[in-house]
């Protein structure tokens, strides 16, 4: 099983080797990258298979694991191991073919984002966490237009903050528990970490943390950087790193804070999440910012469906999450020919009705129209939330549908405009999409249908994950083994 | 607006922080996992700085983490400031003082930073102390001689190498059945130089990469466009 | 020992306030590389010479020098007395 | 012992005021350099916290000297995430650096609110759409507005 | 493998091979032939319409715990009879020659007929529901295919579709919140749970769940404050499109409405919540609106000046009369508004059918534009005739029978007020139709529309079966009654006696065959008296005189501009558009609100609000 450490190691080895290596050695160097994260995407598939389901630990450097850093290979960090590999792998920027440092920053993205997934420390998740924000912001100021230098800048500052709230938040706890190891942390919270200290250094890592995961207050940088990144990274950043960030904050939230209060502070910062998001989306004139927001609107609904208490709450969590994971990045990849204001996109439909059929499908499977996936994390998001005798939740239920009509309106309003009938709009200026840009998108339109066909199946396996994910004596029992003395 | 609200809003943050610090008894760190770190750490590493232990032993990927920021950083910086063929500002002469002070200094900062490099795992420092006095070693002859060419290949070179060979050292300890980035080759006697087994080799792989990188970064700060 | 922290703490706190209120760059950056000194004395101070001689060499050292570089190449090192407002102007 | 309550009170203040004076001045500062010297205070003030949360009172270096035990001594585990911390608030100072020379070469200006207008024309330039703060269209109008059903008779 | 499955399988299958055929030439032929076959098999379901009990289909799913149901019971195959009635004499109607005219015009008749064929499944499939997740699932399919069938036009048609599905989806979203209080107070979604919970909640949570189905309901019916998405949505609807969708596809909305107010909550419960400070119960409410969705939109009808408008905003009007019916809660009454779903679809689909056709011979459906085609086109007229007298409610057509029963049953529940809502509503009908027949087909035929022949056969069939249907339900009411008596006994409302001639009770009732008979006994007089003394002699339309002297041929002296320009001199004030001024307040603030969110993001230093939120949060906390 040590050999999951291969998916954190494999990338930052290729990262290290490329901006060497590239200029000598030509195309072998651009092929690298690639070959790689197919690597890692077979070793956790392997791995998954072998492990059959069960979770298991492994323990870095061999030393026993309150004391040493532990990875925590369950149903939930494999698959978004392997997502994070196989997503880098389709969304892999044009630009990283060209210049080797864009591919350097791209495998150290992906693997800090798998360590993330997998990592079973505290102090481990923030450095990997870190890592993963400075190789974006290189990605981000990869095109080096003054519009995106300046958003990078502003992003670096806000996450400078960031980093400095989720430090203090983790000095919190290391001062009152003395540990760091997640599961050794589990035992300790519940005489240690149930009081305001607790809700303080959780507030303070949730904060610090969010920057990543586009919450409420400090998602300010969303819009800046996701119009002026190139398309491909911005569909990474807003599909995949967001959720990682969020998925950190839940376990965090399951193991070591379960008190309600940290619950209800989830769904307030989510519902003003959704709210602003659509309603900016609804506004927005433009294709990049009109998806920057509306992913900003669907983390909101994320965190509201995982602020609702017990197992219910983590299956309609992951179910939303795993469903913008695929959306999401497909659509930007759609902004990738379909760039910049609605009036120059007016009949593009005509021209290229591939692109403009996949964005009905994902406008629909966004908005919740029944056979897609879309409806039932919707749905089980609003029949958890409304089955909470707490009128916040029932407020927040509230601010959900209020945002899908927005959200109907605003993503047909472009889907109609590709179909603006009009002689002008059949003339050449409007952008055209051929089966190279839409590559992507296809593949994960087809995962989509594939979805909607086996929603059963799908259903219940991710109820077992979302089962493991609420097991907190499991995760205890799994890392530090029944019984051993603990210092 | 914001001038009025950035301090009312620092000042209730510093005080919430400190109505929850209030609360801890003073002084007395739990040190749960830190006090079984310092029992065993001597034995298993054989290490006399249990710092160095902890940082390349017990949270081995911390470090390795860390270093991979620090190689983004300094890449991203490059990314952004590198100009092809930019024009280079032609800058004054440094004055005598600071060339010959410069041609003194440079052997003896070497000489320092690899000494607290080499020691790290005996006396306080380690790889990334000694690495940015390196950086600072090779920095000075810029200083002196504004016009001269940055060899940025071979500072890549070795950054990459070195920063290969401390993932290698961990595949290594993953692929005789250990896990990754466990320590090797035992732990000799401690106290001496050549304890701690594969440590001191990764504090020093450590030590060249942190300098490699810096002094590239310098370098990038001080010229407006550089040939790489 | 209670006097040495209090006094540094002081000291590091002044800097600190210094670093936003002083006109002049080239000051507030000599006031931050003030704070990581008296910073890494405070790390010796608390029986971590490790973390100290870091923050000394990478805090005082290598920040202070980057600070410095990047000042020169953004053209702010004029060493007058010149007000934050003026200074504007000029940069514009 | 009150003298043992003033040295964790004189730490904590020192560590939190520094966080509280790096985020004024963050937030405060209207020249881009300052803001990136208050992230580096701010940093410091963080990793000050985490190092005080290893110290223990009389307690030797963690450094295995001669006639020093285990026991007298402090809490290594901090200090090695504040090594990892010093060095990410460097790297990141860094970075924030390069990009405010060649932000201040494509917007001429460093103050915080210039650029931010300077960015957000450029994005609505590229994007080719008029910002919504001009008065002539006002926004949204189309959407479901009246004069749709205008033309077909009141009802 | 029920039935059901058979009909579902068969309504799939139609699918399939539409869009199999849908570029080809023969797609109408494709979709007819499956649009009969499912007719047949719903034939074959026919107990169903005789009291026979539900059937349930074979494929039953259980999705994350809830189980899905699909059944048909009597209300299902009344239901499903109208859609594949008007689904088929739609899709005759776009083969052939419209079909190729349609072509012409640049657009694929193929995608519309696939359009229709989905919209006839997804129909088939609400129907169907079993459960409320199945509802709520085939609800949404339904909205989405109208959604379909009317963007397919592109140009006009884009704004209004989109207006259609905000609305639309505002609807859904408010089923789904009663979905979730629903889930949350019986732990299912099954109706059996409902029914037998629905007796200990409160006054207000009954309230709280009839007003959010029944406003989800209330978009697709168009009742009054939903309703000004419907008739420009319509409207732009091509051709067969706009029939089928007149006919059918609004009385999903009165199908879940029974489904939901009559056969799950109960009338009987709506009447006994009495609305604080007014003497009247949750029902009058109820019936108040369905009496105002009369009166307005059928007086706006009466200012349009397209036909297809006019027809369009009737539709809205219409509903009404169905809903007033229903809500009456008497057996003469509810199998009135019941009927009138039948008969109105029916009467619809032929005035909207016989439109196009003057559409395809004309190319205009302009009132002012229009007139004296009864020369040119005798069938069509004739086909319009028998639809504007039954829509008027006139006796030997199928409308009067179900405008009688409501009125009588409005009478005799002791409602008169609403009885004299409804009777002002049938004069603003019998108005705006006449404004229909004459501009269209009375008074001088134009120089421009001299060389206009009769519509095509394909056109004209569908046209005469549909005024055929209309003359035989009107003259045998009884055949229909029937059927609604079943849906009335799977609803849970007191069945109405009734003979083949219509309604027999203790008042002496209504008896259609003798009332006709009588009616075409006085015509047949009357005619043999004018025909037989050989006095009338053949006039040419254009040899009239007006005023004491002759008029030249070449004048047209045609009343058809600004039809009724008197009377609205009289009423034009009191169209106020307080609707229309409601909705742009809703729009404005809305984009006011966005406008400022979206300034948030573009405005805000990004420091200040984390710092804020850590600060707020962390009073909260302590």
């Amino acid at each position: 099983m040590n050999l999951i450490a291969l998916v954190v190691a494999l990338p930052l080895l290729g990262a290290f080797l490329l901006p060497v290596g590239a200029r000598s050695v030509g195309w072998v160097g651009r092929l690298l990258g690639p070959a790689l994260l197919l690597l890692t995407s077979l070793v956790v598939i392997v791995l998954w298979r072998d492990s059959g389901g069960v979770p298991s630990h492994i323990e870095l450097g061999g030393f026993q694991p309150p004391l040493g850093i532990t990875f925590y290979l369950d149903q939930l960090a494999l698959v978004f191991a392997l997502a994070t590999s196989l997503l880098a792998l389709l969304l892999w920027p044009h630009a990283a073919w060209r210049d080797a440092r864009v591919a350097a920053l791209m495998l150290l993205m992906v693997s800090a984002a798998s360590g993330m997934a997998l990592s079973g420390d505290l102090f481990n998740l923030y450095v990997f966490y870190e890592l993963v924000s400075v190789a974006s912001f290189g990605l981000v100021a990869a095109p080096k237009t003054g519009a995106a230098l300046a958003a990078t800048l502003r992003y670096v500052i806000i996450s400078g903050m960031g980093t400095v709230m989720a430090l203090t938040g983790i000095a919190l706890i290391y001062t009152q528990t003395g540990t760091l190891n997640l599961a050794h942390l589990t035992l300790l919270s519940a005489t240690t970490l149930d009081n305001t200290l607790g809700l303080t250094a959780f507030v303070l890592i949730l904060l610090g943390i969010g920057v990543k995961a586009e919450l409420f207050p400090v998602n300010i940088w969303v819009p800046e950087v996701y119009a002026t990144a190139s398309q491909r990274v911005s569909a990474l950043l807003a599909g995949l790193i967001s959720k990682l960030a969020i998925i950190v904050i839940i376990r965090l939230l399951v193991l070591l804070f379960p008190q309600p209060e940290a619950l209800t502070l989830l769904l307030v910062i989510g519902a003003l999440g959704v709210l602003l998001g659509e309603l900016a989306a609804w506004h927005a004139k433009d294709f990049e910012r009109m998806l920057a927001f509306s992913s900003i609107g669907q983390l909101g609904l994320v965190l509201m469906a995982f602020s609702i208490p017990g197992q219910a709450g983590l299956f309609a969590g992951l179910a939303v999450a795993m469903h913008h994971l695929i959306v999401k990045p497909a659509l930007f990849v759609l902004a990738e020919r379909w760039s910049g204001g609605f009036a120059g996109l007016a009949g593009a439909g005509w021209k290229s009705p591939w692109a403009a059929g996949l964005f009905i499908l994902f406008a629909l499977s966004l908005i919740g129209v029944p056979p897609l996936p879309g409806f039932w994390a919707k749905l089980m998001t609003l029949l958890g939330l409304l089955g909470q005798d707490n009128w916040i939740y029932w407020t927040g239920a509230g601010i959900i549908l209020l945002a899908t009509v927005f959200e109907a309106n605003y993503l047909f309003r472009f889907g109609l405009g590709l179909f603006k009938a009009g002689s002008e709009s059949r003339s050449a200026k409007v952008p055209v999409h051929d089966a190279g840009s839409l590559g992507p998108s296809l593949i994960l339109g087809a995962v989509l249908l594939i979805a909607t066909v086996m929603i059963t199946p799908v259903g219940n396996w991710l109820a077992g994950v979302a089962d493991q994910l609420a097991d907190r004596e499991l995760y205890v029992t799994t890392v530090l083994g029944a019984g051993r003395e603990l210092p | 607006m914001r001038n009025l609200t950035s301090p009312l809003f620092a000042a209730g943050l510093a005080f919430f922080l400190l109505v929850v610090v209030a609360e801890f008894e003073p002084g007395a760190a739990p040190m749960v996992v830190g006090q079984a770190i310092l029992q065993e750490a001597p034995e298993t590493t054989g290490t006399a700085n249990i710092v160095t232990a902890v940082v390349l032993g017990y949270r081995g990927i911390d470090t390795l983490g860390e270093i991979a920021i620090l190689f983004t950083a300094s890449l991203v910086a490059g990314l952004v400031l590198e100009r092809r063929g930019g024009k280079r500002q032609a800058q004054a002469p440094a004055g005598n003082v600071l060339r010959i002070s410069t041609q003194l200094l440079f052997p003896l900062m070497l000489v320092i930073g690899f000494y607290i490099i080499l020691h790290g795992h005996l006396t306080p420092g380690g790889g990334f102390q000694g690495g940015v006095i390196l950086a600072a070693a090779f920095f000075l002859p810029l200083l002196a001689r504004p016009g001269i060419q940055v060899r940025h290949f071979g500072l890549a070179v070795t950054e990459g190498l070195a920063g290969s060979a401390f993932i290698v050292i961990g595949l290594i300890a993953l692929f005789q059945g250990g896990a990754f980035l466990q320590p090797l080759f035992g732990t000799g006697s401690p106290g001496q130089l050549l304890s701690a087994g594969s440590l001191p080799i990764l504090y020093l792989v450590l030590g060249l990469k942190v300098g490699a990188e810096l002094a590239g970064l310098l370098a990038h700060l001080v010229y407006e466009g550089s040939e790489t | 020992m209670i006097w040495i922290t209090g006094l540094l703490v002081v000291v590091m706190l002044l800097a600190a306030l210094a670093v936003i209120f002083f006109n002049n760059h080239v000051a507030a950056v000599a006031a931050a590389s003030v704070v990581s000194l008296a910073l890494s004395v405070l790390f010796l101070l608390l029986k971590a010479p490790d973390v100290a001689m870091t923050e000394a060499a990478v805090g005082a050292g290598l920040s202070s020098l980057i600070l410095a570089l990047a000042l020169r190449r953004l053209g702010l090192t004029q060493t007058g007395a010149a007000s934050a407002t003026d200074e504007r102007e000029k940069n514009r | 012992m009150s003298m043992v309550f003033d040295l964790q009170w004189i730490l904590y203040t020192g560590a939190i005021g520094l966080i509280a004076i790096g985020l004024v001045g963050i937030i405060w500062s209207r020249h881009l350099f300052r803001i990136i010297l208050s992230l580096a205070i701010a940093e410091a003030g963080a990793n000050l916290m985490l190092v005080i949360a290893g110290y223990r009172l009389h307690g030797h270096a963690p450094i295995m000297v001669a006639g020093v035990w285990p026991e007298q001594m402090v809490d290594p585990v901090p200090q090695a995430m504040v090594l990892t911390a010093i060095v990410i608030g460097v790297g990141i100072q860094a970075l924030a650096l390069s990009l405010a020379i060649r932000v201040k070469e494509a917007y001429h200006s460093l103050d915080i609110d210039e650029i931010r207008a300077a960015m957000q024309a450029d994005i609505d330039a590229q994007a080719g759409v008029t910002g919504d703060l001009s008065q002539e269209e006002p926004s949204g109008r189309e959407v479901i507005g009246p004069t749709v059903a205008a033309e077909e008779g009141r009802s | 493998m029920s039935l059901l499955d058979a009909l579902l399988l068969t309504a799939l299958g139609t699918l399939i091979a539409t869009l199999a055929t849908v570029r080809t030439r023969w797609v109408g032929y494709v979709a007819s032939l499956g649009l009969g076959l499912q007719l047949l098999v719903l034939f074959l379901l026919a107990p169903l319409g005789y009291g026979a009990p539900a059937v349930t289909s074979g494929l039953a799913w259980d999705l994350f715990g809830q189980p899905l149901v699909l059944r048909y019971d009597a209300m299902s195959w009344y239901f499903a009879l109208i859609t594949l009635g008007a689904g088929l004499v739609s899709s005759v109607y776009a083969t052939g020659a419209w079909s190729d005219h349609y072509r012409a015009a640049g657009r694929s008749p193929g995608w519309l007929q696939f359009a229709l064929a989905l919209n006839v499944f997804t129909m088939l499939l609400l129907l169907a529901s079993g459960d409320f997740l199945s509802l709520f699932i085939a609800w949404e399919l339904v909205s989405w295919a109208s959604f379909l069938l009317m963007a397919l036009a592109a140009g006009p048609a884009l704004k209004w579709s989109l207006r259609y599905i905000t609305y639309a989806t505002a609807g859904a979203m408010s089923m789904l919140a009663a979905l979730g209080i629903v889930f949350h107070l019986t732990g299912s979604l099954n109706y059996a749970d409902f029914m037998a919970a629905v007796d200990q909640w409160s006054v207000g949570l009954i309230t709280l769940l009839t007003v959010l189905f029944g406003a989800g309901f209330a978009v697709k019916m168009g009742i009054l404050p939903f309703h000004l998405w419907q008739a420009g949505a319509y409207a732009e609807t091509p051709g067969p499109g706009m029939a089928f969708l007149g006919a059918i596809s609004s009385r999903m909305g009165l199908y879940g409405m029974m489904l939901v107010w009559v056969q799950l909550i109960g009338l009987i419960r709506l009447i006994e919540v009495h609305i604080p400070l007014t003497f009247l119960s949750l029902r009058d409410v109820l019936m108040w609106i369905a009496a105002f969705t009369i009166i307005l939109p059928t007086y706006t009808a009466l200012k349009q000046n397209d036909a297809r408008r006019l027809l369009a905003w009737h539709g809205i009007g219409q509903g009404g009369y169905m809903l007033m019916g229903i809500l009456s809660a008497s057996a003469l009454g509810s199998a009135g508004g019941i009927l009138h779903i039948f008969n109105y679809a029916t009467n619809q689909a032929v005035l909207l059918l016989a439109v196009f056709a003057v559409v395809y011979r004309t190319g205009t459906a302009d009132l002012n534009k229009l007139g004296g085609l009864f020369t040119r086109m005798p069938l069509t007229f004739v086909a319009m005739l028998v639809g504007i007298i039954g829509l008027a409610g006139i006796p030997p057509m199928n409308g009067f029978v179900s405008k009688w029963m409501v009125y009588r049953s409005l009478l005799s529940e002791g409602m008169p007020l609403l009885f004299v809502a409804s009777v002002i509503g049938t004069l603003g009908t019998i108005l705006s139709v006449y404004k229909l027949i004459h501009n269209t087909f009375l008074g001088q035929l134009r120089l421009e529309h001299e060389p206009v022949q009769e519509a095509p056969w394909s056109m004209v069939i569908p046209m005469m079966v549909l005024a055929l249907i209309i003359f035989l339900t009107g003259f045998m009411p009884g055949i229909v009654l029937d059927w609604v008596a079943a849906v009335q006994a799977a609803v849970g409302l007191p069945v109405l006696p009734h003979t083949l001639g219509g309604v027999a009770d203790a008042h002496g009732g209504l008896d259609m065959i003798m009332l006709v008979l009588v009616l075409f006994a006085g015509f047949g007089v009357s005619a043999l008296l004018f025909y037989a003394t050989g006095r009338s002699e053949p006039v040419h339309q254009l040899d009239n005189y007006a005023g004491g002297h002759f008029l030249s041929a070449d004048v047209r002296y045609h009343y058809s501009d600004h039809f009724y320009a008197g009377l609205m001199h009289r009423i034009g004030h009191w169209y106020r558009g307080s609707f229309l001024w409601f909705e742009s307040v809703v729009a404005s603030l809305a984009s006011f609100l966005a406008q400022w969110s979206a300034t948030f993001y573009r405005l805000m230093q990004p420091a200040l609000p984390m710092l804020a939120m850590a600060v707020i949060v962390l009073w909260m906390v302590s």
